[in-house]
């Protein structure tokens, strides 16, 4: 199922032009705090294009993040740009922003169609331009067919998709998803990371956050990583493992003689540890992951060993997220 | 084997860690406690127990089973009661809020102020001052019925405020999925909230009522001839304040299960007591009619305790009237209550 | 046209109707909306019963100056013995050339002259049973002394609204009771349920059941969140949402004016088929309770940004207002407190509307005080009359439109001061609402 | 094993006027940890409700540690600890209060009740937070104190419903843990609802997989997997030259991205994979033996019962 992503019916105000060399999302040294409790402390990041994964743990400060970001609330210091604006008091960037919230409240009287209707009329859009841009969201997340129904009548997994929906009905360059898959059925759950892997496709920039991390892993390699209030880390979710040299990366390769197997790569230089946690494994800590992968095949190959199964237990978003917050799951 | 470790440092690799690699499990069992549970508000200065054990998992979890037994159905609904009562006075029970606390202890003062007057005058042994406020039968219906200020601004507030969330916010917070999944029905939850709204009122409109009777005949030391003669007085007053007691709190109940809200409960028991009480007031005024004040609960009320007590009759029609009217509209909101409790969910959907 | 203009116009109503339009749809959707409107139109139809009732039942006449009584129980009513020079407290004299009138006859039989006091100024009664005339010394029969025999001086100032009645003896002295009843009860009856039961109880209830979760409830269940990530700045989401709670509130109370006009005006004594001057009133009424409906919800939503607990202001705000009704009401206008409250203006606005459509308001209620001036003097000198029945209720729910001004300017300035009063609400609100964190 | 059911129901019905809520069901849930699995709206809410005896089934019978359903609904919940799916405190109680008091409920006295409630906290791991007050819990906290509430009075079936609902990875782990030790240490049953099939999987032996209100399947989670065998592979860099090699050395290849499934024939697989990345070049970062998780079996089950996914029909047909 293709997008249909044209201007088509667009009101004529509604065109942006992009702004080169800016970044959509730009916090500069943005602190908040709620009267003791530090919620962020000096956040610097500038985003633009792709998905990115802004994950945390609770209270780590993603709410307080996005808040900031949709001009909810006032940060503290520190200056928010969304398209070159501040979005304190200024509703005039949001033109180019599809916002889906957390909470889980709709208008369970109204008809996604409606909804999403009336919502698109606020972008200054007339009545017929609205039906059509609202009918056309809801064919790219599959809903046309219920789109008379009452958002009371549908499951979780479909309001999930009415709120995207509407944050798409702008044509937004920036869509801001907060737990977009929370309390849906792996079949939603799968249809909307769907959705949001196309928008990424699209060249939007989309934010998700998520508290469940392979999730985000099948959606998207760049990630924020927020810890009490902190960046603890930006980039490419290996890159950023890559980084933290100070922990060996490990990896573990299930054979029958792990013994013998270990005699073929004791030699190799990138080598500087090497156990055995189980008769059938063998684990292997280097500090140079790329090198050992590339030419680990052919050793394993010409030793003759049989190799049934290569893993780095730590390369995931669960290692990477403990490793940096110094816990442990 | 546990460190204190700030949470904001990167993580440093343990000493002992190849040790725990020997072990079947190949992810390090590095732990944290309060990381596990911590929570939204504090965080700046918390501290971190790290404790590193083998198995991965996070402190030695022991379920520790129970073999008491269960005690039977009253209990039960005695520590709904106990929860919702006691709440007023002390910790650990329903959180009733400061203002309505507050407002539940002036009343009680400002209730008492006959009680005051009569001692005080009957002290000092002005006996014209001691008849206006000593206890007679006007002053007793006026304790319990009064209008200003005792059922416009005293007994109706507190009603209000006692039955704002008493439904409505088990709803709202979900709790009424802790009391349906237990051994609780439903007949038995709205029972018990009925009881302790009209306990707490009964305590605040008799209470206050049984103190100015036997302070009298304490204090002036009537004799018991006075007593035989005041007592069926006393004794119908009393089921006044019942009456009065349970009206509110029945109106208010109902209203407080059809709404989601704190306030709108509260609200509309005041703009009910208040409107029909206004409605009929305007009608007597014009027309010379009092029979619209059995739309009226207040009205209702006293006129019913009026006959019950004997004083003199301020309405037009006949008693019996408001007496039917009374239990028409109890009858109507625990009919209300009854149907939208039954309808309460167990899950909030 | 510029397309400027176009620009403006088109924006506005894009945005504007689609949340003024999508408020009105949230409140049709509640039950709350209903069971206030259901409560409201049931409370005012049922006070009208009462109002139906009254005006089909016969008020008794009464016979003020006591002229039907026969005294000396000769057959002949007092007053027919009176009118015919015979004396009426002797047996013995009596007029035997007329035959003896039945004693009805002799009720209600010197009425109060309509016609005339709708006119206002000095007003010449007539004395229609005569007893006046056949008294013997002018003196007798030129009681206040203006040269006139037998009749009443009415000093009317409409400004300040206020009427002297200085009358002979024996004129207009047995007014019709059914009369002057029905038509006082009317008046009062529109007046008290248009002052008391539209303006203020309908006026503050429907704010404070409505309008004072009107954005309170969004921030709380979170929904406000769709509307505020949108291109509009929050002070038009709030204008807008208030636009749609007015869409609302607006017709309900002008419907059911428009009801309570078209019943009164058929059920009430009227000389043709139906009171047209009432539409006035009621339209004063009506104007009065949407204004105040208006200010009270501007402020109630206002309150609700403001504290989560923004009921507890509300009602406070409402018990002071209550106690200003009944300050404004029962004043008759002559207190200066009124004006620094909402409902205060809203009764000027009112009374300016019933001075303009019944001119003779404040004449017929001295009329009614007077009654035909049968009374006892008090222990200071001063006459306290019987007066007749409606006139006190009519007097108590009468006011003066006060600010020393004619009535149409009074009706403006409160108008002006009301939509000022609504706009600071406003202005306020969605500065508040401007800074507010919601989270 | 007759006596190792704790809850079992023949044709069990529940009928919404039109609507059918359960359609005949015969679930037999068995001593241990079972997960309730199905789409959203697939009648599991109901079901939970039916076996805890608040609502009248239609026709047919349940039993649940050997008391009916239809009559002895105080009996069963006095057995029984429930978790609802919500936020079901009181939030100006504090934790110890509201545990005590669920416990008075049950019919406990309240000095017992008092002295559970802190065992009961300190299973649930928390420890000093118990004495502040619910509004300040974190998501997680206020999940312990309701499974807290839940154990209170030992039951002898925990029905969660989405325990792991709205946890970050670390609360989630423990609260999992929690519910593993119950069941494994204490030889408590486990009746636990969730999205979640990685949760499902780390806790649940068994499952129930309801749709549309009927039975879709039941089970031992081992059983029920499919048995294609397949070695996963995580590829970096020359994935498409990687994967066309692998096709021309005659294997069977899915690829998803850097991730590629290759069928299983024999040990030389794996040596052919590693072979063919020598000789491309490149790094291979990841190769096990794939096995279908609870996920995988959800959709697949879901497929066969018609249902694609982003076929929008089919999801509303569960609401």
């Amino acid at each position: 199922m293709m997008p249909d992503m044209t201007q088509h019916g667009k009101a004529e105000t509604q065109q942006w032009q992009p702004v080169e060399n800016t970044p959509v999302v730009m916090f500069d040294r943005v602190s908040k705090t709620y009267g003791r409790i530090n919620a962020l402390s000096g956040v610097s990041i500038g985003l633009s294009g792709g998905v990115t994964g802004i994950l945390g743990m609770n209270g780590a400060g993603k709410s307080t993040f996005f808040k900031l970001m949709m001009g909810k609330i006032k940060p503290s210091s520190g200056a928010i740009r969304l398209f070159g604006t501040d979005p304190w008091k200024n509703p005039a960037p949001y033109s180019r922003v599809g916002f889906v919230p957390e909470h889980e409240k709709m208008y369970d009287w109204m008809t996604a169609l409606d909804f999403i209707t009336t919502f698109a009329r606020l972008h200054g859009m007339t009545r017929d331009e609205a039906s059509i841009e609202a009918t056309r969201v809801l064919k790219f997340v599959s809903l046309d067919e219920v789109m008379h129904k009452r958002i009371g009548q549908f499951s979780k997994g479909m309001r999930q998709r009415v709120k995207i929906a509407h944050a798409l009905v702008n044509d937004p360059e920036l869509i801001v998803l907060d737990e977009p898959l929370q309390g849906c059925d792996p079949l939603a759950r799968t249809t909307i990371m769907n959705v949001i892997k196309e928008l990424g496709a699209m060249g939007r920039t989309v934010l998700v956050s998520s508290h469940i991390l392979h999730e985000i892993e099948r959606i998207t390699e760049q990630i924020v990583i927020l810890h009490r209030g902190r960046v603890l880390a930006l980039g490419n979710s290996h890159a950023i493992r890559e980084m933290l040299d100070q922990h060996p990366h490990k990896i573990l390769l299930d054979c029958n003689q792990p013994r013998e197997l270990a005699k073929a790569i004791v030699d190799m230089d990138e080598v500087t540890g090497l156990s055995f946690s189980n008769p059938a494994a063998l684990l292997i800590e280097t500090r140079h992951l790329g090198e050992m992968h590339k030419k680990l095949p052919k050793v394993i190959v010409d030793s003759g060993q049989i190799v049934t199964g290569i893993d780095n237990p730590d390369d995931d978003l669960q290692s990477i997220l403990m490793y940096l917050t110094g816990g442990s799951a | 084997m546990s460190e204190i470790k700030s949470p904001g440092e990167p993580f440093e690799p343990e000493p002992t860690k190849n040790e725990t690699f020997g072990s079947e499990t190949p992810v390090t069992g590095q732990t944290k406690m309060q990381a596990a549970w911590s929570s939204d508000v504090e965080n700046a200065e918390s501290t971190a127990q790290v404790a590193s054990m083998p198995t991965g998992q996070i402190f030695q979890q022991i379920y520790q089973p129970w073999n008491g037994t269960l005690n039977p159905r009253w209990m039960r609904n005695w520590a709904i009661l106990r929860h919702h009562v006691l709440g007023i006075v002390s910790k650990g029970h329903r959180p009733w809020n400061v203002p309505t606390k507050l407002f539940i202890f002036f009343v009680v003062i400002a209730s008492m102020t006959d009680a005051a007057m009569a001692l005080l005058f009957g002290m000092i042994g002005d006996t014209t001052l001691y008849d206006i406020w000593g206890v007679n039968r006007d002053n007793m219906y006026g304790h319990v019925m009064g209008f200003f200020p005792r059922n416009i601004l005293w007994y109706p507030i507190i009603a209000a405020l006692l039955v704002g969330g008493m439904i409505s916010e088990d709803r709202a917070n979900g709790t009424s999925a802790m009391y349906f999944s237990r051994p609780i029905n439903r007949f038995d939850y709205a029972a018990m909230k009925f009881l302790s709204v009209g306990l707490i009122l009964f305590f605040v409109i008799n209470g206050t009522l049984a103190v100015y009777y036997f302070v009298d005949i304490l204090v002036m030391g009537k004799g018991w001839s006075w007593i035989i003669d005041t007592f069926p007085m006393f004794m119908a007053t009393f089921l006044c304040g019942i009456i009065l007691s349970f009206t509110y709190t029945s109106i208010g109940l109902a209203l407080s299960s059809v709404s989601r809200g704190r306030f709108f409960p509260a609200i509309g028991l005041i703009a009910i007591l208040m409107g029909t009480k206004s409605m009929a007031a305007i009608i007597d005024g014009l027309f010379d009619k009092s029979v619209l004040y059995v739309i009226s609960p207040y009205d209702a009320v006293a006129h019913v305790c009026q006959a019950l007590i004997g004083t003199e009759m301020t309405y037009d029609h006949p008693w019996v009237w408001s007496l039917i009217s009374v239990v028409v509209m109890n009858g109507l909101a625990l009919y209300l209550l009854a149907n939208r409790v039954s309808s309460l969910e167990v899950t909030r959907e | 046209m510029s397309s400027r203009m176009d620009t403006i116009w088109s924006k506005l109503d894009r945005k504007s109707t689609a949340i003024a339009e999508f408020t009105m749809r949230q409140y049709r959707t509640r039950i709350s909306t209903w069971a206030v409107m259901g409560a409201s139109v049931v409370a005012i139809f049922l006070m009208l019963l009462f109002y139906i009732d009254a005006m089909n039942t016969e008020i008794e006449a009464k016979d003020n100056d006591g002229d039907s009584f026969d005294s000396d129980g000769d057959g002949y009513p007092d007053g027919q013995e009176w009118l015919e020079g015979t004396n009426p407290n002797s047996p013995e004299s009596y007029p035997d050339w007329v035959e003896p009138d039945p004693p009805e006859k002799w009720i209600n039989e010197d009425d109060i002259d309509w016609d005339v006091l709708a006119n206002g100024e000095n007003y010449v009664g007539e004395d229609d049973d005569g007893d006046c005339q056949s008294q013997d010394t002018s003196s007798q029969r030129d009681g206040n002394e203006n040269g006139i025999d037998c009749d009443i001086v009415v000093n009317v100032d409409t400004i300040k609204g206020t009427v002297e009645i200085d009358s002979d003896n024996g004129v207009d002295e047995d007014p019709d009771e059914e009369k002057y009843g029905k038509e006082a009860g009317h008046r009062s009856f529109i007046l008290g349920i248009g002052k008391f039961g539209i303006v203020f109880l309908l006026g503050i209830f429907l704010p404070l059941f409505l309008a004072t979760g009107l954005i309170r409830e969004e921030m709380t269940e979170g929904t406000i969140h769709y509307m505020l990530a949108k291109p509009i700045a929050r002070g038009e989401v709030l204008l807008y949402r208030m636009l749609g709670y007015l869409g609302i509130t607006w017709p309900f109370i002008l419907g059911l004016c428009f009801v309570l006009a078209l019943i009164t005006g058929f059920t009430g004594p009227s000389d043709g088929i139906f009171r047209w001057a009432d539409l006035g009133v009621w339209m004063s009424i009506a104007w009065a309770a949407m204004m105040v409906s208006l200010v009270y919800g501007t402020i109630f939503c206002g309150f609700g940004i403001i504290w989560k607990n923004g009921v507890i202001l509300a009602i406070l705000f409402a018990a002071w207002e209550l106690g200003m009704t009944f300050v404004a009401i029962l004043s008759g206008g002559d207190s200066a407190i009124r004006y620094f409250s909402v409902i205060g203006w809203g009764m000027i606005i009112v009374d300016a509307g019933v001075a303009v459509c019944w001119p003779d308001n404040w004449q017929l209620i001295e009329i009614g005080l007077w009654g035909g001036g049968h009374g006892e003097e008090n222990w200071l000198g001063q006459m306290s009359y019987e007066s007749l029945p409606g006139a006190e209720p009519l007097l108590a729910f009468s006011g003066k439109s006060g600010l020393g001004v004619s009535e149409w300017v009074a009706f403006v300035i409160a108008t002006a001061i009301l939509l000022f009063q609504g706009i600071m609400a406003w202005f306020i609100g969605q500065i508040i609402f401007k800074g507010k964190e919601v989270n | 094993m007759v006596g190792d059911l704790v809850i079992e129901s023949t044709a069990l019905t529940k009928a919404y006027g039109p609507h059918v809520a359960l359609d005949s069901l015969d679930i037999e849930i068995h001593q241990g940890a079972t997960g309730l699995l199905g789409p959203n709206g697939a009648g599991k809410s109901t079901f939970l409700k039916t076996i805890l005896g608040l609502i009248q089934v239609t026709s047919g019978d349940g039993k649940v540690l050997g008391h009916d359903i239809r009559t002895q609904g105080d009996q069963i919940r006095q057995k029984i600890g429930y978790m609802p799916e919500y936020d079901a405190l009181n939030p100006g109680m504090d934790a110890i209060h509201q545990v005590r008091y669920s416990g008075e409920l049950m019919g406990m006295n309240p000095s017992i009740a008092l002295q559970r409630a802190h065992q009961s906290l300190e299973y649930v791991g928390l420890g000093e937070q118990r004495y502040r007050q619910v509004s300040t819990f974190s998501t997680g906290m206020k999940q312990a104190t309701k499974l807290a509430c839940a154990l209170i009075h030992d039951p002898a079936l925990i029905i969660a419903d989405e325990p792991s609902n709205g946890l970050d990875a670390f609360t989630r782990n423990f609260m999992l843990n929690t519910l593993n030790t119950t069941v494994k240490n204490g030889g408590r049953s486990v009746l636990m609802a969730s999205h979640l099939m990685d949760d499902v999987e780390r806790v649940c032996d068994n499952i129930v997989l309801l749709h549309k209100g009927k039975l879709a399947a039941q089970g031992k989670i081992e059983d029920l997997k499919a048995i294609d065998r397949e070695v996963e592979i995580h590829v970096w860099g020359s994935a498409t030259k990687m994967e066309e090699t692998l096709s021309d050395r005659g294997l069977r290849v899915r690829r998803e991205g850097r991730v590629m499934r290759i069928g299983h024939s024999g040990d030389e697989t794996y040596d052919l994979i590693l072979q063919t990345a020598a000789d491309v070049g490149s790094q291979v970062r990841r190769m096990h033996d794939y096995e279908a998780s609870l996920e995988d079996l959800f959709l697949v089950i879901m497929e066969r019962l018609g249902h694609d996914v982003k076929s929008s029909e089919d999801l509303l047909g569960g609401a």
